[in-house]
C-alpha cells in the first residue's frame, strides 16, 4: 500500500505546483511530475511478486515463466507518449508567450480579465 | 453500398483521420486542397450517420478480437446522439470556415486539426473500452489546445496555456482513475468492467475513482468549481472552433464520458446529488457572470456554462424524463451555441470588434447574420416554439415532479431553473439591443453581410433551431429516447457486448476464444 | 548553430551517429521479438538526429533531412499505420492481422506488427525531430527563414 | 530485495519533485526533474518493464532538451518577485487539498489488491496465448501491436496532433494583413 501513496503523493506534488506555482517553466514541471506519478501507479499496478518481464525467449519457449502483467505496460507506452505531446505543446506555447511577453511569470504575463 | 454496422463504425474514426494524415501532403501539391479534403470527409460523415440512421444498436470488434481482450466500439442510443450531432454541427463548422479562416495563415495545419478533433470526439463517443476513451479523448483535447492559441496573439496564447494545463490536469487525474479501476477489477472493457462491479461488494474505492473521474470530466466539461479556462479558452479561439468548443468538444469529453460512466459502468447511489449540485451551481454561477459582459463572445462563453448546468440538472436527476430533458438539450444547446458563436464570428470578422458597446444597428447591412442571431438568441432564452423552450421545459418539469425524492427542495430548483432562465432572456435582449437594433455607429457605416458560404451554414444551423423546436415531437421519440434508454438501461449494455455465457466460458476458463 | 561545432566534436559525432541509427533501427525492428518497439527506435533515432543537428548545424543538417521532409515523413508514416489498419479493414475488421505469423523469433514473424513498427518508426523518428528542429528555429527568429509558409 | 529497493527509489523520487518545485534556480529544478524521470525508469526495470525504462530514458532525454532550450535562454533567472501577496495563501489551499486527496486516497487504496498480486483478469490471456496468437515474444509489442492496435493508432495520432499544432502555433504570422481572397468570393 505505502507504494500507491507514495504515488499518489507524488500526483500531489505535481498538483500543488501546477495550482499554486507561478512560473510557466514550473507549471510545465508540474505537469511532468503529475505525469511521472500516473505512469508509476500503472506499472506498480502491474507488478507480481517474482514476475518476469512479459517476454518470452527461446529458452522458456515450453513453459512461460510467471510473468507481470503486460497489458498496463502497453498503457504506459501510450501515456509516456501523450505525455511527450503534451510537453512538446506546453513548451511551444511557453516559447511563444516568452517572445510575447518577455517574461515566464505568470502573474506578469496574465491580464486576461476574469 | 451494403455495410455490415460493424463495418460502419471504424469509417467515423478512420474517414476524418485519413482526411488529417493527408491534408499536410496534397497541401503540398494544391493550395485549396485542404478545404476540399474537409468538406470531402465532413459529407463522407454525414452519410455514414444516415447509414447508420435507422439501424439497431451494435459493437464491433476492433482487430478480431473479442472484448475483454481486445478494443470495441459500441453504437447504441446514447452514441447514436453524439455521432449525428457531431457530424451535423462540424458540417456547418467546415462550411462556414471555409470563407472565415481566409485571415488566417496556415490553413492547412487548420484542418488537419479540425480534422483530428472530429476524429477523437467520434472516438470519444464510439469506444467501448476505458482507455481507448482516454487516447482519444486526448486527441481531441490537444488538437482543441493548439486551435485555441491558432491566432498566435497575446490573449489566445495565454487562454490556451491556461486551457492546456487544467486539460492537463483533468486527463491524469482520469488516467489515475483508470490505472485504480484497472487494478481493482482487472479489465479496460466497460462492459465487463460493469459487469465485474456489479457482481462485487461495495467498495470505498470506486467512489474515489468517481471523484476523480468526477474532477477530470467536469474539468473537460467547465462544470464551476472547475470552469475557469473556459471563459479564456471559447472566445480566444477562431469563431469555428469556438462554435466546436461550446457546440460538442465540452459535450462529447464531458458530458457524454460522464453520463456513460455513471449510468452504465460504475454502480454508484450518490452520484446523482452531486450532478444535481454541480449543474444547478454551473447554471446560476455561469448566468450571473455572463450578464455583466460586453463582450460578445465572452458572455457566449458564460451562458455555456450556465446551459451545460440545465444538461447536468436534467441528467443528475436520472428520472426518464429528466434525462431526456438533459440529453434533448444537449443535442439543443450545441446546435444553438454554435449558431450563437458562428454569428459572432461573422460580427467580429464584418466589423472588427466584439465589443457589445461599439456594435448596432447590424439589422440592416447584416440581415442574414442578424435574423440567424435572433433566433438562436430565442432559442438559448427559452422562448417558445424554438427548441430551448421544449428541452427547458420538460427539465423543469422533471425538477418539480423530483419533488417525490428529492423533498420540497425540487421546487426551489425548479424555481431556480425558471429565474436563471429568465436572466439568460435578459442577457440576450441585451445583445438583441446592442448588436442588431438601434443606431448604426458613424465607423460602421461600410459593413457588409458575410460571404455566402458563411451565410449557408448560419441559414442550416438556424433551420435546425426551428426544426428541432417545431418538430420536437418527432426528434425526442427518434434520437433522445433511444440515447435515454441506452443511458438507463445498464444490463442492456452489458449485454450488448459481453453476453452472459460468452463471458464465463472465457475469462473464467481462459480457453482461447477467436471469433 | 548553423555552422556547427568544432572539428572534434563533428568527428565524434559522425562516429556515434552509426551506432546511433543502427542500434535505433535494431530496436524498431526487433521489437516484437526483443525488448524496444517502433516509438523507442523513434525516439532514440530522433535523438541521433538532433545530436546531428547540434553538432553540425542546421544547414548541414538540412541536406539529409529538412523540416520540409521530416513533417512529410512523418505524415507518410501515419499514413503507413492506417493503410495496415485499412488492410485489416478489407480483410475482415480494423486491424486484422493479414500477413502470415511466420517463424516464431524471426524478423519477418508476427505479421502486421513487424510493419507497424516500421510505421510508427518513421513516424515517430520525422515528428519529433520536426519538433526539436522548429523549436531550435525559432530561437533564432530575428532572421528570416525559408520555412516561412503562409 | 526488490521491495526495499523500490522504497527507497520511490522516497528519492517523492523528494526529488518536491526539490525541483521548491527550488529557486530554474536550471536545478530541471535538473531534479530529470532525476526523478530517470528515476521512474529505474523503477520501470526493476518492476520488468525494460521496454517502458528504454523509453522512459529517451524520452526523458528529449524533454530534458527541449525544457533547457526555454531555461537557458531565459533572462529573469531568479523567480524573486513569486513571493507577493495571496502566494501565501496559494500555498496553503495548495498543501490543505493534496493532504485531503492524499488521506482520502490512503483510506480509499485499501480496497486495492494487494501490491504484487494483480488479477489479470484479461491479461492471463494476452501471457497464455499471446505467442501462439500473434507470434511476438515480446508481449507487451503483442499487446500495442495486435490486440489493443486501434489504441496505437490514437497514440500515434496524438503525437501527430501535438507536432502539427506546436508547427502551426511556431509560425511567424498569425494573420494574413491584407484581406486578399475576401472579397474574391463575394
Amino acid at each position: 500500500m505505502i507504494y500507491y501513496l507514495l504515488a499518489a503523493g507524488l500526483l500531489a506534488v505535481g498538483m500543488y505546483a501546477v495550482l499554486v506555482k507561478r512560473n510557466l517553466i514550473k507549471i510545465v514541471m508540474g505537469m511532468l511530475i503529475i505525469e511521472y506519478a500516473v505512469n508509476l501507479m500503472l506499472i506498480l499496478v502491474a507488478y507480481r511478486t517474482g514476475g518476469q518481464a512479459p517476454i518470452v525467449t527461446e529458452q522458456m519457449r515450453v513453459s512461460p515463466g510467471p510473468f507481470v502483467d503486460p497489458l498496463p505496460q502497453a498503457l504506459i507506452l501510450t501515456s509516456i507518449v501523450i505525455g511527450l505531446a503534451l510537453v512538446a505543446l506546453m513548451v511551444t506555447l511557453c516559447l511563444r508567450l516568452y517572445q510575447r511577453y518577455g517574461t515566464l511569470d505568470t502573474s506578469h504575463i496574465r491580464r486576461l480579465k476574469g | 453500398m451494403d455495410l455490415t454496422l460493424a463495418q460502419l463504425l471504424p469509417l467515423f474514426v478512420a474517414v476524418p483521420l485519413l482526411a488529417a494524415f493527408l491534408i499536410p501532403l496534397v497541401r503540398r501539391v494544391h493550395e485549396q486542397a485542404a478545404e476540399g479534403l474537409s468538406l470531402v470527409a465532413g459529407v463522407a460523415l454525414l452519410v455514414l450517420c444516415v447509414q447508420v440512421w435507422g439501424r439497431p444498436a451494435g459493437t464491433c470488434h476492433m482487430g478480431g478480437w473479442q472484448p475483454p481482450f481486445g478494443i470495441n466500439l459500441i453504437l447504441d442510443g446514447l452514441s447514436k446522439l453524439m455521432v449525428i450531432l457531431i457530424a451535423v454541427v462540424s458540417a456547418c463548422v467546415i462550411v462556414y470556415a471555409l470563407t472565415y479562416m481566409k485571415r488566417y495563415t496556415a490553413r492547412g495545419p487548420f484542418y488537419s486539426l479540425l480534422m483530428l478533433m472530429i476524429a477523437g470526439m467520434n472516438g470519444v463517443v464510439l469506444s467501448g473500452d476505458l482507455f481507448n476513451l482516454y487516447v482519444f479523448l486526448e486527441i481531441a483535447a490537444i488538437s482543441s489546445y493548439a486551435l485555441v492559441a491558432f491566432g498566435t496573439q497575446e490573449e489566445e496564447l495565454e487562454a490556451a496555456f491556461k486551457y492546456l494545463v487544467l486539460g492537463g490536469v483533468a486527463s491524469s487525474l482520469i488516467l489515475f482513475g483508470i490505472a485504480l479501476l484497472y487494478s481493482l477489477t482487472g479489465t479496460l472493457n466497460l462492459a465487463h468492467m460493469a459487469r465485474i462491479l456489479a457482481g462485487g461488494e461495495p467498495n470505498r474505492l470506486v467512489f474515489f475513482v468517481a471523484a476523480l473521474f468526477l474532477g477530470g470530466f467536469g474539468l473537460k466539461a467547465a462544470l464551476v468549481p472547475f470552469h475557469a479556462w473556459l471563459p479564456d479558452a471559447h472566445p480566444s479561439a477562431p469563431a469555428p472552433i469556438s462554435a466546436m468548443l461550446s457546440g460538442l468538444l465540452i459535450k462529447a469529453l464531458g458530458v457524454y464520458a460522464l453520463v456513460r460512466l455513471f449510468y452504465n459502468v460504475l454502480p454508484l447511489e450518490g452520484a446523482s446529488t452531486a450532478l444535481i449540485a454541480l449543474g444547478i451551481l454551473s447554471m446560476v454561477i455561469g448566468v450571473f457572470l455572463a450578464v455583466g459582459q460586453w463582450d460578445f463572445k465572452r458572455l457566449l462563453a458564460y451562458h455555456s456554462i450556465s446551459q451545460m448546468g440545465y444538461v447536468l440538472l436534467g441528467i443528475g436527476l436520472g428520472t426518464p424524463l429528466g434525462l431526456a430533458g438533459g440529453l434533448f438539450h444537449l443535442v439543443n444547446h450545441g446546435v444553438f451555441k454554435s449558431l450563437l458563436f458562428l454569428c459572432s464570428g461573422s460580427v467580429e470578422r464584418s466589423t472588427g470588434t466584439r465589443n457589445l458597446k461599439e456594435l448596432g444597428g447590424l439589422w440592416k447591412p447584416m440581415p442574414v447574420t442578424s435574423a440567424t442571431c435572433s433566433v438562436a438568441s430565442l432559442s438559448i432564452s427559452g422562448v417558445p416554439p424554438f427548441n430551448g423552450f421544449w428541452s427547458k421545459l420538460i427539465i423543469i418539469i422533471a425538477t418539480a415532479q423530483a419533488a417525490t425524492q428529492l423533498g420540497p427542495v425540487a421546487y426551489v430548483l425548479a424555481a431556480v431553473t425558471v429565474l436563471v432562465s429568465f436572466m439568460t432572456l435578459v442577457s440576450f435582449v441585451k445583445v438583441q439591443k446592442y448588436a442588431l437594433f438601434g443606431a448604426l455607429p458613424e465607423r460602421l457605416a461600410r459593413v457588409r453581410e458575410a460571404s455566402t458560404a458563411m451565410c449557408l451554414s448560419l441559414v442550416l444551423l438556424a433551420v435546425l433551431c426551428i426544426g428541432l423546436g417545431v418538430g420536437s415531437f418527432w426528434a425526442l421519440p427518434k434520437l433522445v429516447h433511444p440515447a435515454r434508454d441506452a443511458a438507463r438501461d445498464r444490463v442492456g449494455y452489458m449485454e450488448r457486448v459481453l453476453p452472459a455465457p460468452e463471458i464465463e466460458r472465457m475469462v473464467l476458463a481462459g480457453g482461447p476464444a477467436d471469433e | 548553430m548553423n555552422a556547427g561545432m568544432t572539428l572534434i566534436v563533428k568527428t565524434t559525432a559522425r562516429l556515434v551517429l552509426t551506432f546511433i541509427m543502427v542500434f535505433a533501427a535494431a530496436l524498431a525492428l526487433y521489437g516484437h521479438v526483443t525488448p524496444g518497439g517502433g516509438f523507442a527506435g523513434g525516439a532514440v533515432a530522433a535523438c541521433g538526429l538532433i545530436l546531428m543537428l547540434l553538432a553540425f548545424g542546421r544547414l548541414e543538417t538540412a541536406k539529409v533531412v529538412g523540416k520540409q521532409g521530416a513533417s512529410t515523413w512523418e505524415c507518410v508514416g501515419a499514413l503507413g499505420f492506417l493503410v495496415i489498419a485499412l488492410v485489416g479493414y478489407t480483410a475482415g475488421m480494423f486491424f486484422t492481422n493479414v500477413l502470415p505469423e511466420g517463424e516464431t523469433f524471426r524478423l519477418l514473424s508476427a505479421g502486421t506488427v513487424l510493419w507497424s513498427n516500421v510505421a510508427i518508426f518513421v513516424k515517430i523518428t520525422a515528428g519529433l525531430f520536426a519538433v526539436y528542429a522548429v523549436l531550435a528555429a525559432f530561437r533564432m527568429a530575428e532572421e528570416p527563414t525559408q520555412e516561412e509558409r503562409p | 530485495m526488490v521491495e526495499g529497493l523500490l522504497f527507497a527509489i520511490l522516497v528519492f523520487m517523492v523528494l526529488g519533485s518536491i526539490i525541483a518545485v521548491e527550488t529557486r534556480d530554474l536550471l536545478s529544478s530541471v535538473i531534479a526533474v530529470g532525476a526523478v524521470g530517470f528515476g521512474l525508469a529505474v523503477v520501470f526495470l526493476i518492476l520488468a518493464a525494460p521496454d517502458l525504462a528504454i523509453v522512459q530514458v529517451v524520452v526523458e532525454v528529449l524533454t530534458l532538451i527541449m525544457l533547457l532550450r526555454v531555461v537557458v535562454s531565459r533572462k529573469d533567472e531568479t523567480l524573486a518577485h513569486s513571493l507577493r501577496r495571496g502566494a501565501a495563501f496559494a500555498a496553503v489551499a495548495g498543501v490543505a487539498f493534496c493532504t485531503i486527496f492524499l488521506v482520502y486516497g490512503w483510506v480509499c487504496f485499501q480496497d486495492l489488491p494487494a501490491f504484487g498480486e494483480p488479477l489479470m483478469r484479461v491479461s492471463h490471456r494476452y501471457i497464455e496465448q499471446g505467442l501462439a496468437e500473434v507470434n511476438a515474444p515480446n508481449l507487451v509489442t503483442a499487446v500495442l501491436l495486435d490486440y489493443r492496435a486501434y489504441d496505437t493508432l490514437g497514440e500515434a495520432t496524438v503525437i501527430f496532433t501535438a507536432i502539427v499544432g506546436a508547427l502551426a502555433i511556431l509560425r511567424r504570422k498569425g494573420r494574413t494583413t491584407d484581406e486578399r481572397g475576401d472579397d474574391a468570393d463575394r
